[in-house]
C-alpha cells in the first residue's frame, strides 16, 4: 500500500462532496437534505484538517467554526421543517412552492 | 390501542386518529389494564399531547365477579363473605356494613362488647388499608422504600386478624348480630403493643416523605379538587376532607359505638395530592387514638346479640352507610321477607372516586395520571364488584 | 499518541465513511439515514484523530455525533409519517441532478491528480504538529488571532437558538 | 518480539502513548474484564445493599448470602428468548443495545486508574470521555424509535431531552474543573485525565476543596447531572416503571436487555470515575499534605491489605453465623472459601512490590466505590422527578449555578493564582 499523503484524504473528502451533493439535488425528503448538507459540510472540514496538517493549526479553527455553523444551520433548518410540516403535513421539499400560505 | 375500544368512547372523540403528535395531533396510549401503577386492572385510555393529558376514559369491568346479583341467590349469612371480596384491602370495614345494615333491617342490636371490638378491628382495617395506600402510592412516584416499611407494619396487623379469626386478608371477622368469636387471651395486650409499636412508625413514613422536596413537587399542587367538585361528583372519604369538607359518617351518623370515642376529623384546604397524604397519615393517628381508647374501655359480656338461626328479615328496605377508609361504604338492602334478599345495591366508595380521575388529571402530565390514581386510593375489586 | 498502521485505517474510516454516505443519500427511513449519517461522522472523527486533530476530532464526537444527530433522530421522531416511506423518494429532476453532481465529483477527482499545484502539495512535508499541545494551541488561536470570529460564532448560534424556537414553537 | 513486550515495562507512560500494541491489547483485555466483573459485583451490591435499607434480606438462595445471584441471574437471561417484535425496525432494533454498550466501553480509554494504568492518555481525555458517554443517547433513541410501540417511543423522547440538558450543565461543571488545572507558573491547563490529576497533585489539593466552596458546588452540580446522565434514580423517568411500564427497553427481552442493563451500570462507574478525576485527585491518596512523609506514605499503602481482611473478617463472620444444619454445609463451605480467597488477597496485597503498584489503584477505585453507593442510597431515598420538574432543575437551577461557578473560578483563579 502506499503511503497516506493529504491528496488520498482530498479525494475522500472530494467523495463525500459529492455524495452530499447528489443527496440535495436529488431527495424529497428535506432531513435527508439536511443530512446531506451535513456530509457537504463534513467534506469541507476533512479537507481543511487535513491542509492544517501541511500549514498549521489555522485549518482545525476554521474546521471548528464550520461545525459551529453545523449546529447552527441544523437547528433552524430543523425548526423551518417543523413549522412546515406543522401547515403542510409533508416533508417533501418540492411541495415547498409556494412563499406563504 | 385497538379500533373497537375507541369506537364507544364518548368524550374524548377518538374518531380521528393521527400518526403524529405534533401541535393538533393527540397520542393516544392504553395505560392498562396490564400496567404496574393502576392497582390492578384498572385501564385508562389516556389521549395526550407530547406529555400532556388532554383527556381521560376509565374502562373498568376486567374483575366483575356480580357479587351484586350474587348476592339474590343466597341467604344473608351465605352472602357474608363475598363483602370481603370487595375490597380486599378493607374486608373488616365492607363486613362490618353489610352486617349493621342486615342487624338495622333485622332490628337487633349487636352487643356493647361486639361493638368495642368491632371498632378496635374496624379501626385497625383503617390503618392498613392506609398504610398499604402509602406504600404502593409512593412507590408509584418512585420512592420505593416506604412501600416496605408500611407492608412490615401492616403485618402485625394481619396477625392480630389472623389470630382472631384465622384469616388475613378475607377476614369475615363479624356475623350479624355481633362476632362469632370471643376474643384470644391476650388480644388487648397484642393490640396495645402494637399501637406502642406503630405510633413511631407513623413518623418513620413522615421523616422519608413529608419533608422530601421531590415529594413535596411532586404532590403539592396535582390533582387538584374543589369541595364543590366533590360534592357534585359524589367523592367522599379522605378525598373529601382533602378539599376542606369535614364529613366522616363515623361522627356526622355515628354508627357501632363511634359516638362513644374522642377523636378528630382532619380536614385540609387544598385538595392537592399532598393534602390528601396528610390527611390520611392524620387518620392513621386518630384511628390509633380511636383503638387505645376502645381497649382499654373494652367491656364484659355477651359477643352475639340473639338472632334467629334462620334469617328472615321484614319486608322492607334499608340503606346503612359506613366510613369505610376509603370513603362512603353504602348497602341498600331491599327484602322481601324470604331468607334471601331481593336485591343487595352496593355504593363502594372507590367506584365513585374514580369519577373524579378525569377532573383532577386533565392538563396535567402522565406521571401526574399516576400520582392521582395512587391518591385516590381505589381498589379494583370494590370498582368492579 | 502515534498512529500506527495509518494506512490500513485511512482505508478502513474511509470506506466506512463512504458507505455511511451512500447509505444517506439511498436509504428511504430517514432514521436510517441518520445513523448512517452517524457512522460517517464516526469514521471521520478518527480520520481527524490521524491527522494530528485530536480537539476537532473530541469536538466533532460531542458536538455532531452526540447532539447535532440527537437533534436530528428527535425532529425526525415528531415527524416521522410512514406515508413519506411510501412516496417517490427521488424528484423529478434526479437524472439531471445526479448527472451534474457525479460530474463535479470527478472534475474534483480530476483535478486533484492532475493539477501541478496539488502535486507541489503531495510532495510538501507534513508539519510537525505537537499533539500534545494541540488543545492549548487551539484554544491560543480561537481566543487570539480569531477572537472576533469566534465571538460572531456565538452570536450565530444565539440567532439560531431564537430563530428555532421562534419557528418551532406553536403558540408563542 | 520479547523485547517488544519487556520494553514497555521500563517505560512510564501509558501503552498508548508509547505506541506498545501488544500491551494497550492487554490493558483492554483487563479494564474489559475489570468493569464487566464490576458490573456484576455492582448488581449483587445493589441488590443488597437496597434490601437492607428496605428491611429485607435480598438474594439469599443461590449461594452464601446470594453471592452466585449475579450468575444465575447472567444464565437466565442469555437462556431467555430474545424477543424481536413483528413490527420493529428490525436491523435497528438488533444494533440499539450494542450502542449503549459501546458508548459505555469506550469510555474506560481514557480513565486513569493510576499515573500508567490507562489504556491510553489522550490530549483530549475529557472532551472524549464526555463525546462518547453521550454517543449512550443514540442508543437509547434508537431502541425506542425501533420498537415501534408508545411507551418505548415516549422514554425514547425524555430520555434525549433529558441528557441533552444535563449534559450542558456537567460541561460547565467540567470546564470549571478545567480551568483549575491551569493555575500554574506556565497557566496552561489541560484536558487530559491524567494531566489534571497530576495538576491536583502539584497544587497539592484536591479540586473539590479548591476555592471552597466552589470546586464542591461544581462537584455537587456534576455528581447530580450524572445520575440524570445515566437515567437513575430520582431522575429514572426514561425507565419510569410506574409511568412507562420500562420506557425504551420496554420491547427488549433476554440477551439484548442484559446488554442495557450492562451499559447502563459500565456508563455509571464511567460518570463516577469522571468525578473521582477531576474533584477528588483520582489516584491519590486522601491527605497528602497533612499526613505526609515516608512513614505515612507507608501507612496508607496497607489499606489496600486491610480493607481485604476487613472483607474477609466480615464473610468469617457470616461463616460462624451460619446455620449448623448439615443443609447448609455446602454454603458454610463455600462462604468460608470466599473468605479465605479475600483474606489471601489482601495478605497478597500487603507485600511490597504489588502493595506498591496497587496503591493508585485501589484509592481510584474506593472513591468510585463512594459514588456507587450514592447511586444506591438515591435509589432508596427519593421519588422520582416529573419531566417538567427534572427540566427546571436541569435548565433553571443547575445550568445558571454551574455557569456562576465557572465564572467566580476564573475571577478567583486570576486574581489569586
Amino acid at each position: 500500500m502506499p503511503a497516506i499523503t493529504p491528496i488520498h484524504y482530498l479525494i475522500l473528502a472530494a467523495a463525500l462532496f459529492a455524495l452530499g451533493t447528489i443527496g440535495v439535488l436529488t431527495r424529497r425528503n428535506v432531513v435527508i437534505v439536511l443530512m446531506s448538507i451535513e456530509l457537504i459540510l463534513n467534506a469541507v472540514n476533512l479537507n481543511l484538517v487535513a491542509f492544517s496538517r501541511l500549514w498549521g493549526l489555522q485549518g482545525q479553527v476554521f474546521a471548528i467554526f464550520v461545525i459551529t455553523d453545523a449546529a447552527a444551520e441544523a437547528a433552524w433548518g430543523l425548526g423551518i421543517l417543523i413549522a412546515f410540516f406543522r401547515n403542510r403535513e409533508t416533508v417533501n421539499v418540492d411541495e415547498v412552492d409556494l412563499l406563504k400560505w | 390501542m385497538t379500533a373497537d375500544a375507541t369506537k364507544y368512547l364518548s368524550h374524548l372523540e377518538l374518531g380521528e386518529r393521527d400518526e403524529t403528535f405534533l401541535d393538533s395531533n393527540e397520542l393516544i396510549i392504553n395505560m392498562g389494564p396490564q400496567h404496574p401503577a393502576t392497582h390492578g386492572v384498572l385501564r385508562v385510555i389516556l389521549k395526550l399531547d407530547g406529555e400532556k393529558v388532554l383527556g381521560t376514559e376509565c374502562v373498568i369491568g376486567y374483575l366483575h365477579r356480580g357479587v351484586e346479583k350474587i348476592a339474590e341467590h343466597r341467604t344473608y349469612t351465605m352472602f357474608n363473605p363475598y363483602v370481603d371480596r370487595m375490597d380486599y384491602v378493607a374486608a373488616v370495614s365492607n363486613g362490618l356494613g353489610y352486617c349493621e345494615a342486615v342487624e338495622k333491617l333485622l332490628n337487633v342490636q349487636a352487643p356493647p362488647r361486639a361493638n368495642y371490638v368491632r371498632v378496635i378491628l374496624t379501626e385497625l382495617n383503617r390503618i392498613a388499608s392506609h398504610q398499604l395506600w402509602l406504600g404502593t402510592h409512593a412507590l408509584d412516584i418512585g420512592a420505593m422504600t416506604p412501600l416496605f416499611y408500611t407492608f412490615r407494619d401492616r403485618e402485625e396487623i394481619l396477625k392480630i386478624f389472623e389470630k382472631y379469626c384465622g384469616a388475613r386478608l378475607t377476614t369475615h371477622a363479624f356475623r350479624i348480630g355481633g362476632c362469632l368469636y370471643e376474643t384470644y387471651d391476650g388480644f388487648e395486650r397484642d393490640v396495645k403493643k402494637f399501637v406502642d409499636f406503630v405510633t413511631p412508625k407513623i413518623d418513620e413514613y413522615e421523616e422519608l416523605l413529608t419533608t422530601n422536596r421531590i415529594w413535596v413537587e411532586r404532590t403539592k399542587g396535582v390533582g387538584y379538587i374543589s369541595a364543590k367538585d366533590c360534592i357534585a361528583l359524589g367523592v367522599t372519604g379522605p378525598v373529601l376532607r382533602a378539599s376542606g369538607v369535614k364529613w366522616d359518617i363515623r361522627k356526622a351518623q355515628p354508627y357501632a359505638n363511634y359516638s362513644e370515642f374522642d377523636f378528630e376529623i382532619p380536614t385540609g384546604q387544598n385538595g392537592d395530592t399532598y393534602d390528601r397524604y396528610l390527611v390520611r397519615l392524620v387518620e392513621m393517628r386518630q384511628s390509633l387514638r380511636i383503638i387505645s381508647q376502645a381497649v382499654e374501655r373494652i367491656p364484659e359480656g355477651p359477643i352475639m346479640a340473639k338472632v334467629p338461626k334462620v334469617i328472615k328479615p321484614p319486608v322492607g328496605e334499608i340503606y346503612h352507610s359506613i366510613e369505610a377508609p376509603k370513603g362512603e361504604l353504602g348497602y341498600f338492602i331491599v327484602s322481601d321477607g324470604s331468607t334471601q334478599p331481593y336485591r343487595i345495591r352496593v355504593r363502594p366508595p372507590s367506584f365513585v372516586n374514580l369519577q373524579a380521575l378525569d377532573l383532577m388529571v386533565r392538563g396535567a402530565l402522565v406521571a401526574d395520571v399516576i400520582a392521582v390514581i395512587g391518591t385516590l386510593d381505589i381498589v379494583l375489586g370494590e370498582v368492579d364488584r | 499518541m502515534t498512529p500506527v498502521a495509518t494506512s490500513f485505517f485511512f482505508y478502513l474510516l474511509s470506506g466506512l465513511a463512504l458507505l455511511g454516505g451512500v447509505l444517506v443519500i439511498t436509504r428511504r427511513n430517514p432514521v436510517h439515514s441518520a445513523l448512517a449519517l452517524i457512522l460517517t461522522l464516526l469514521a471521520l472523527a478518527g480520520i481527524y484523530l490521524m491527522l494530528y486533530a485530536p480537539f476537532v476530532a473530541g469536538v466533532q464526537i460531542l458536538l455532531y455525533a452526540g447532539g447535532i444527530m440527537v437533534l436530528f433522530l428527535f425532529v425526525i421522531m415528531l415527524v416521522n409519517i410512514g406515508r413519506a416511506e411510501k412516496e417517490k423518494q427521488f424528484n423529478k429532476q434526479w437524472i439531471v441532478s445526479f448527472v451534474a453532481a457525479a460530474v463535479t465529483g470527478l472534475l474534483f477527482v480530476w483535478i486533484l491528480t492532475k493539477s501541478p499545484l496539488l502535486r507541489q502539495i503531495a510532495q510538501k512535508a507534513p508539519m510537525q504538529l505537537p499533539e500534545a499541545s494541540n488543545t492549548q494551541d487551539v484554544g491560543n488561536l480561537l481566543y487570539g488571532q480569531y477572537m472576533l470570529s469566534f465571538e460572531i460564532a456565538s452570536l450565530l448560534l444565539l440567532v439560531a437558538i431564537v430563530g428555532a424556537v421562534v419557528m418551532a414553537k406553536k403558540r408563542i | 518480539m520479547l523485547n517488544y513486550v519487556t520494553s514497555y515495562l521500563n517505560s512510564n507512560v501509558t501503552p498508548g502513548q508509547a505506541g506498545n500494541v501488544f500491551w494497550a491489547f492487554v490493558y483492554i483485555m483487563v479494564v474489559f474484564a475489570g468493569i464487566s466483573l464490576a458490573v456484576v459485583a455492582m448488581n449483587w451490591l445493589e441488590r443488597k445493599a437496597l434490601a437492607h435499607m428496605q428491611v429485607r434480606l435480598g438474594p439469599m438462595r443461590v449461594g452464601p448470602h446470594g453471592l452466585l445471584q449475579p450468575i444465575a441471574d447472567a444464565i437466565k437471561l442469555l437462556l431467555k428468548e430474545d424477543i424481536i417484535p413483528d413490527r420493529a425496525d428490525k436491523a435497528v432494533f438488533w444494533a440499539a443495545p450494542f450502542m449503549v454498550v459501546m458508548a459505555a466501553f469506550t469510555t474506560y480509554i481514557v480513565v486513569p486508574f493510576g499515573p500508567t494504568h490507562a489504556i491510553t492518555d489522550m490530549n483530549i481525555g475529557i472532551l472524549f470521555m464526555l463525546g462518547v458517554s453521550s454517543l449512550g443517547v443514540l442508543g437509547i433513541v434508537m431502541a425506542g424509535w425501533a420498537s415501534n410501540s408508545n411507551y418505548p417511543l415516549m422514554g425514547a423522547l425524555r430520555s434525549s431531552a433529558q441528557m441533552i440538558s444535563y449534559e450542558v450543565a456537567m460541561g460547565m461543571a467540567v470546564v470549571s474543573a478545567v480551568v483549575m488545572t491551569s493555575l500554574n507558573d506556565k497557566g496552561v491547563g489541560t484536558l487530559s485525565m491524567i494531566g489534571i490529576v497530576q495538576a491536583q497533585q502539584q497544587q497539592g489539593i484536591w479540586f473539590a476543596f479548591k476555592f471552597f466552596p466552589l470546586g464542591f458546588v461544581a462537584l455537587g452540580i456534576f455528581a447530580i447531572a450524572m445520575v440524570a446522565e445515566t437515567n437513575r434514580a430520582p431522575f429514572d423517568l426514561p425507565e419510569a416503571e410506574s409511568e412507562l411500564t420500562a420506557g425504551f427497553h420496554t420491547e427488549y427481552s433476554g440477551f439484548r436487555w442484559s446488554l442495557f442493563m450492562l451499559g447502563e451500570y459500565a456508563a455509571m462507574i464511567a460518570v463516577s470515575s469522571v468525578a473521582v478525576t477531576l474533584w477528588l485527585g483520582g489516584w491519590l491518596r486522601p491527605f497528602p499534605n497533612a499526613l505526609s512523609g515516608s512513614g505515612w506514605d507507608f501507612v496508607f499503602s496497607l489499606f489496600p491489605g486491610f480493607t481485604f481482611l476487613i472483607l474477609a473478617g466480615f464473610a468469617f463472620l457470616g461463616v460462624i453465623r451460619m446455620p449448623k444444619h448439615p443443609y447448609f454445609k455446602a454454603e458454610t463451605l463455600g462462604l468460608a472459601g470466599f473468605a479465605g480467597a479475600l483474606g489471601l488477597i489482601g495478605l497478597i496485597l500487603f507485600i511490597p512490590p504489588v502493595r506498591d503498584r496497587i496503591e493508585d489503584i485501589y484509592w481510584f477505585i474506593a472513591k468510585v466505590a463512594v459514588f456507587m453507593y450514592l447511586y444506591i442510597w438515591y435509589r432508596a431515598t427519593f421519588p422520582r422527578y416529573r419531566f417538567d420538574q427534572l427540566m427546571k432543575v436541569g435548565w433553571k437551577v443547575l445550568l445558571p449555578t454551574a455557569i456562576g461557578v465557572l465564572i467566580f473560578t476564573a475571577v478567583l483563579g486570576v486574581t489569586i493564582k
